[in-house]
């Protein structure tokens, strides 16, 4: 087995049950976002893009959808000699069998995974998150400061830093303190769950954390404060861009229409780092002789003889004659059939919206249409 | 499975797409936004199951080579299957000698040590589906020496200029082939897409080559016509033959229309390509877009109509594009009006705001051309 | 997703305990074979060459290393676009865990799985088996029969007949009966555990047989005989050449020395139907000044120096100046050093056998070298 | 990470593997038994994190195209990196014109557009393992304009004939560049290998093409020389020169001793190629090998000693094969005895039973001829 310098694990375990029917049948990893992506195209590719040639993906719960997805690893390019994506769920061991009780308890059962690639560094990450990140920057951050953990941090806004795990860091970065959602926060630097540790210490820790009674097994709650106050060197790495975590509906909503609205936060058009995703194999995007375009996102496959204004329209959506669809999210292979009208509302992959049915509402939240109406 | 032997050969002499066929071979021409022409042929053959394929690129293998790959995207085995390239290896003195007959002459080691029983040999400047298992089958059923490709057609005397055309008996036996010189409208237009043994092939190039040195494929079927059992096999749906600009650009046009497109693009049979990875075309609120083909990476801020519009195209605001086909990366400045024109890859339209011709004779923007 | 007009299940949860410490690490399936090989890469490149191109892997207990090496797809060229080897343990669902209760029951808990590829049948394999198939001319048969179930037979001794699930057929190759292991065979047609399934028809039977209380979940037990009872259309495939389930050590070393005495029968070299594996980067073999070969299956990254007789060395394998290996299996990257004496015996991976170690003996039971020594 | 784009050469015009040339380029010569040459170079750039790699071809791309495919078994990301084969886009009428000016002019849009800020460019026929971030620090350390790799050898009487020798100072800077005509036994020999920014890349190709329409890169890296902050590299371990049949063959022969090719394959180091699937090598109780490199899907009855054998050669019984290098495919017979022989591809040797030279020359069997 190839020697690789640093291999990332993925934590692709939620089930985000606030996505309510989108994530019946998918985790929250495989949920759709921005026209042709799933939001787990975004670490993958980032990985890609920051030269990292093997990644662990830690799946749980109802995944045969997210593990095959992810398994196709030339989709991110990933298929050379020593790349792979390798798919990790709980597994039967001799002493039985065990769920992941933890983030850090998933690192702690594929130890053997790890392993296998002798890595120096291994990087760890959510599924959840829609960034841009490059973490080859991050591991030069990681040896330059000779860190022993390095965490990625993200600047928000101080009366939300309450939400969130908040780093309390000194000038060079040298995080001297943690708090889990702070009342009072000292700082509005937020960690973004992205962490490289070095191996070896990362390894003992995990094994070490085994036998620590009321562990959470988690990193958040029981690794890092425990490098914290063994002395260990950890570090912020700061990250400036577009991120976000797409909990629930509105979010989701909201996350597809900053591409619309704000094109330069997330600019998924740059050549030089491009998210990759599944390629489907359909025609070009058709806009018939009644169609009516205004401030959209349309992928190919799609045909359009209605009227789309402010929405996302994912691969093979149609939109018929004399359709409307306002400030709206279609998902794959969705078709709103003619007179339609749908406005502010995600249609899921797959469901047809009947000729002169009407969904959604003018404000207010958010509707999921997961059935055929 | 069929036990087949794909060869995507060279386009005839006849095909010349003016000004686009200067940068590339008329294989990797684009077609249709995100096609590029041999995409056609090549799904064809890998979604009837023939799994090893030989390309035969005559000049500027590049873009043929970057296009295909390893064949991953046709759905070819990657170590079972083989997609290979073949170009002629020797250096040809003369354009003249540099036809088929030399090209599998040269690489007739590839072709006697495949182990498939028969070959389907096909040009890639004709589009259409067809699934060869059915060829095969009547191959097969009607013991013919060689099964060739045809679409009857009633424009024959407006398109496939100087394509062969086949007379028929009424047991489609292949009586003579001779070119559309554009006299009838209803013709059996040869699609130059033939199914024979590989032994016959074989016998084919070597005879080819004894008879005259400028000899193609197409001119010893043509004479062996009448001591072969030569017969044709009827393709249904949608055909065009993309050999010369006008009407590559009328093709592109006439698919604009959604209804007549639904003919070459079905469900049951993708037209595989190769992805660009490129995010969704992007709309924005100036935009006006109708009776259009759009790629993905397009960002849109003008209005377009009954155009084909490629990969990564901006059209920028108060620009109107009317009946043209803009290729990838390139740009259509501010206030810019195209009509009736074709502007290659990677162009900028920006100085000159008027860019517009009657539908007879259709303008042409050279590749990564300022204008 | 496009459809697939068959695709394959393979079953490889088999443990492999009478393979000893060859299976502490590593489940039945990815044990070694033949100089290169794995035992699973025989299904796996079968598959392949029969224009197969979605293959599911059940797998079960600790299988890290298998799941990560047939995730690897393009190992079997199975990385085209609609291509895909995709792993599938036992997995939690919303109404709990469960491990795979037999072999029946492995596919039942991945119809999910199975219907995303909309196919028309399935293949089901065992990934325990050495042996080169045309799976292709096996559907052949089976849409000619117009059959419901094909179960691939070879024809076995008479005498050995009571060790295999017997399929008495008439002579179309309908099958009218099925006996496990009877005490007094009718026909000497075993079968191969290799069946192909009209899906609709399986995945109905399955579902079935999850409200059988006493079922045992298994193919052999449970859905043959039932396809039999209601009357289906059941046929043989008649299956010629070399084939062989290495359960024990003295038969994993047998089927390696069947290589050298035996070319004809499991003929490796052919170009038509070649064995795909992993290809681990290491220079050709050197046969140093002091080298003696004879009789020998060998492969690159060797570097012999000794004498090597009627034996078969893996990956790497290094035999040092002065030592003797006669009538031995040496796993990937095993070193003999110089002066050893080397007999009748199966050196595991990376084991090195020390200067003037003496292993094996002349005759009887082959020993397993599985430690340092 | 380094910021350098990969650029495999041209070989020098020098460069002449008598026979073996014939049939494909120099870069895919196929080299002890289970290599081509040009995977020492991508091995070299891809272990060294180069992920952006440009091939030019200059003639019969398609061995090279097959052989390098993706680029997957170099372990170049398929979608993020991209190793792309160039080829002289514009036919050229006179063979002195074929150079790599030319080549990288006609495919200068390519170099422009790359990203990298530096190039690394070297040929194929050199053999040597070098790690390029070692040369990428010590070019930004220098602040070099081009860093140029050298191997000092005490063999420069009898290698590395008509290669470029280096004159450094005491800081390594090149002082003069000059060919090696065999005068002496001690020389800084140029590795061919240059590291400099992209602009001065592009600037030296335009600048060469004003200068002569003949001017090769190392001509103007040679005139440009005291102009430019030139420095040296010095690389360690084991390097040859494939440029002659007679090297070509002596280096082979030399590697056979296996404690010189571990100066070559480093465990940390690996070279990689394309895999052919074959089996490994089969040996009867009638063989007899010693002081030999074998790959795998041999089959060996006879005796071999101090040679090369390449996949799939099949050596029968009886044969002697001594001190020589049979390529893949190709089949000895019985009682075939060869000694200082070259056996190209799928070769058969059979009815001739004595093929014996002496040391002095080298032997050569086409490829597929059945002597």
């Amino acid at each position: 087995m190839r020697k690789h310098n640093m291999i990332a694990m993925i934590l692709a375990g939620g089930r985000g049950t606030r996505l309510l029917d989108l994530t019946n049948k998918v985790a929250k990893p495989a949920v759709y976002f921005g026209g042709k992506y799933r939001i787990i195209d975004f670490p993958l590719s980032n990985c890609a893009n920051s030269n990292i040639s093997v990644i662990g993906v830690l799946t749980q719960y109802e995944s045969v959808l997210l593990n095959s997805y992810v398994a196709q690893d030339q989709r991110w390019g990933l298929d050379a000699k020593d790349s792979g994506i390798y798919v990790l769920p709980p597994r039967e061991k001799s002493e039985g069998f065990g769920l992941y009780r933890g983030t850090a308890d998933a690192i702690t059962q594929n130890i053997d995974f790890v392993d296998q690639y002798e890595p120096d560094y291994v990087l760890i990450l959510s599924g959840d998150h829609i960034y841009k990140m490059d973490y080859d920057a991050m591991l030069e951050d990681h040896k330059r400061n000779k860190a022993d953990v390095t965490i990625a941090v993200l600047e928000v806004p101080l009366k939300e830093a309450s939400r969130f795990g908040i780093m309390n860091a000194h000038e060079d970065g040298r995080i001297y303190e943690f708090e889990e959602k702070p009342k009072q926060p000292k700082s509005n630097l937020a960690s973004m769950g992205i962490y490289i540790f070095s191996w070896p210490l990362l390894k003992q820790a995990l094994i070490d954390d085994l036998s620590v009674e009321d562990s959470n097994h988690d990193f958040g709650k029981d690794i890092i404060p425990g490098f914290l106050n063994s002395g260990k060197r950890l570090f912020t790495h700061r990250f400036k861009g577009y991120w976000k975590d797409v909990g629930t509906i509105d979010s989701l909503w909201e996350a597809n229409m900053d591409l619309i609205y704000h094109r330069d936060e997330l600019n998924l058009a740059d050549p030089s780092w491009k998210i990759y995703t599944e390629d489907i194999t359909v025609p070009p995007q058709y806009m018939g002789p009644n169609a009516s375009i205004e401030n959209a996102y349309i992928n190919q496959g799609c045909v359009v003889d209605g009227t789309v204004i402010n929405s996302v329209l994912f691969t093979g959506v149609k939109v018929d004659k004399g359709a409307v669809v306002k400030d709206s999210v279609l998902m794959p292979f969705s078709h709103i059939k003619s007179n339609a009208f749908v406005q502010r509302v995600i249609v899921a992959d797959d469901v047809v919206v009947e000729e002169g049915s009407k969904v959604g509402k003018e404000s207010g939240e958010i509707d999921l249409i997961s059935q055929n109406c | 499975m069929i036990n087949v032997l794909g060869i995507i050969n060279y386009d005839d002499a006849s095909v010349h797409v003016a000004g686009l066929e200067n940068y590339r071979p008329i294989p990797s021409l684009s077609f249709l936004a995100r096609y590029r022409l041999i995409d056609f042929a090549l799904s064809n053959m890998t979604n009837s199951g023939i799994k090893r394929i030989q390309v035969y690129v005559k000049h500027k293998p590049r873009s043929i080579i970057e296009h295909l790959g390893s064949g991953r995207q046709y759905n070819i085995n990657s170590k079972h299957g083989k997609l290979r390239i073949l170009t002629g290896e020797d250096s040809i003195q003369s354009e003249a000698y540099n036809h088929d007959i030399t090209a599998f002459l040269q690489n007739m080691r590839f072709i006697e040590d495949a182990n498939q029983e028969y070959v389907m040999i096909m040009p890639s400047h004709m589009i259409y589906t067809v699934d060869f298992k059915g060829v095969y089958k009547q191959h097969l059923e009607t013991k013919a020496d060689v099964t060739v490709l045809y679409k009857t057609v009633n424009n024959a005397h407006e398109s496939f200029m100087g394509v062969d055309t086949l007379k028929l008996d009424d047991k489609k036996q292949v009586l003579e082939i001779e070119k559309n010189r554009g006299k009838y409208k209803n013709r059996h237009i040869s699609l130059a897409a033939y199914m024979m043994s590989r032994e016959l092939f074989i016998h084919l190039i070597h005879l080819a080559d004894n008879i005259s040195s400028l000899y193609t494929l197409r001119d010893v079927l043509q004479e062996q016509a009448p001591l072969l059992k030569m017969i044709g096999f009827s393709v249904k749906g949608y055909v065009a033959c993309i050999n010369s600009l006008k009407e590559y650009f009328r093709v592109n046009m006439e698919l604009t229309d959604y209804n007549i497109a639904k003919e070459l693009f079905r469900d049951e049979w993708p037209i595989h390509t190769r992805t660009s990875d490129s995010c969704p075309a992007q709309y924005t609120p100036t935009a006006r877009v109708n009776c259009s083909i759009v790629a993905n990476g397009c960002f849109i801020e003008g209005t377009v109509v009954g155009s084909v519009i490629g990969r990564g195209v901006v059209i920028k605001k108060g620009a109107l594009v009317e009946n043209s086909i803009v290729l990838e990366g390139s740009v259509i400045g501010e206030d810019v009006h195209l009509k009736n024109v074709v502007v290659d890859k990677s162009a900028v339209v920006s100085k000159v705001k008027e860019l517009v011709s009657d539908d007879s004779k259709i303008l042409y923007v050279k590749r990564q051309d300022r204008v």
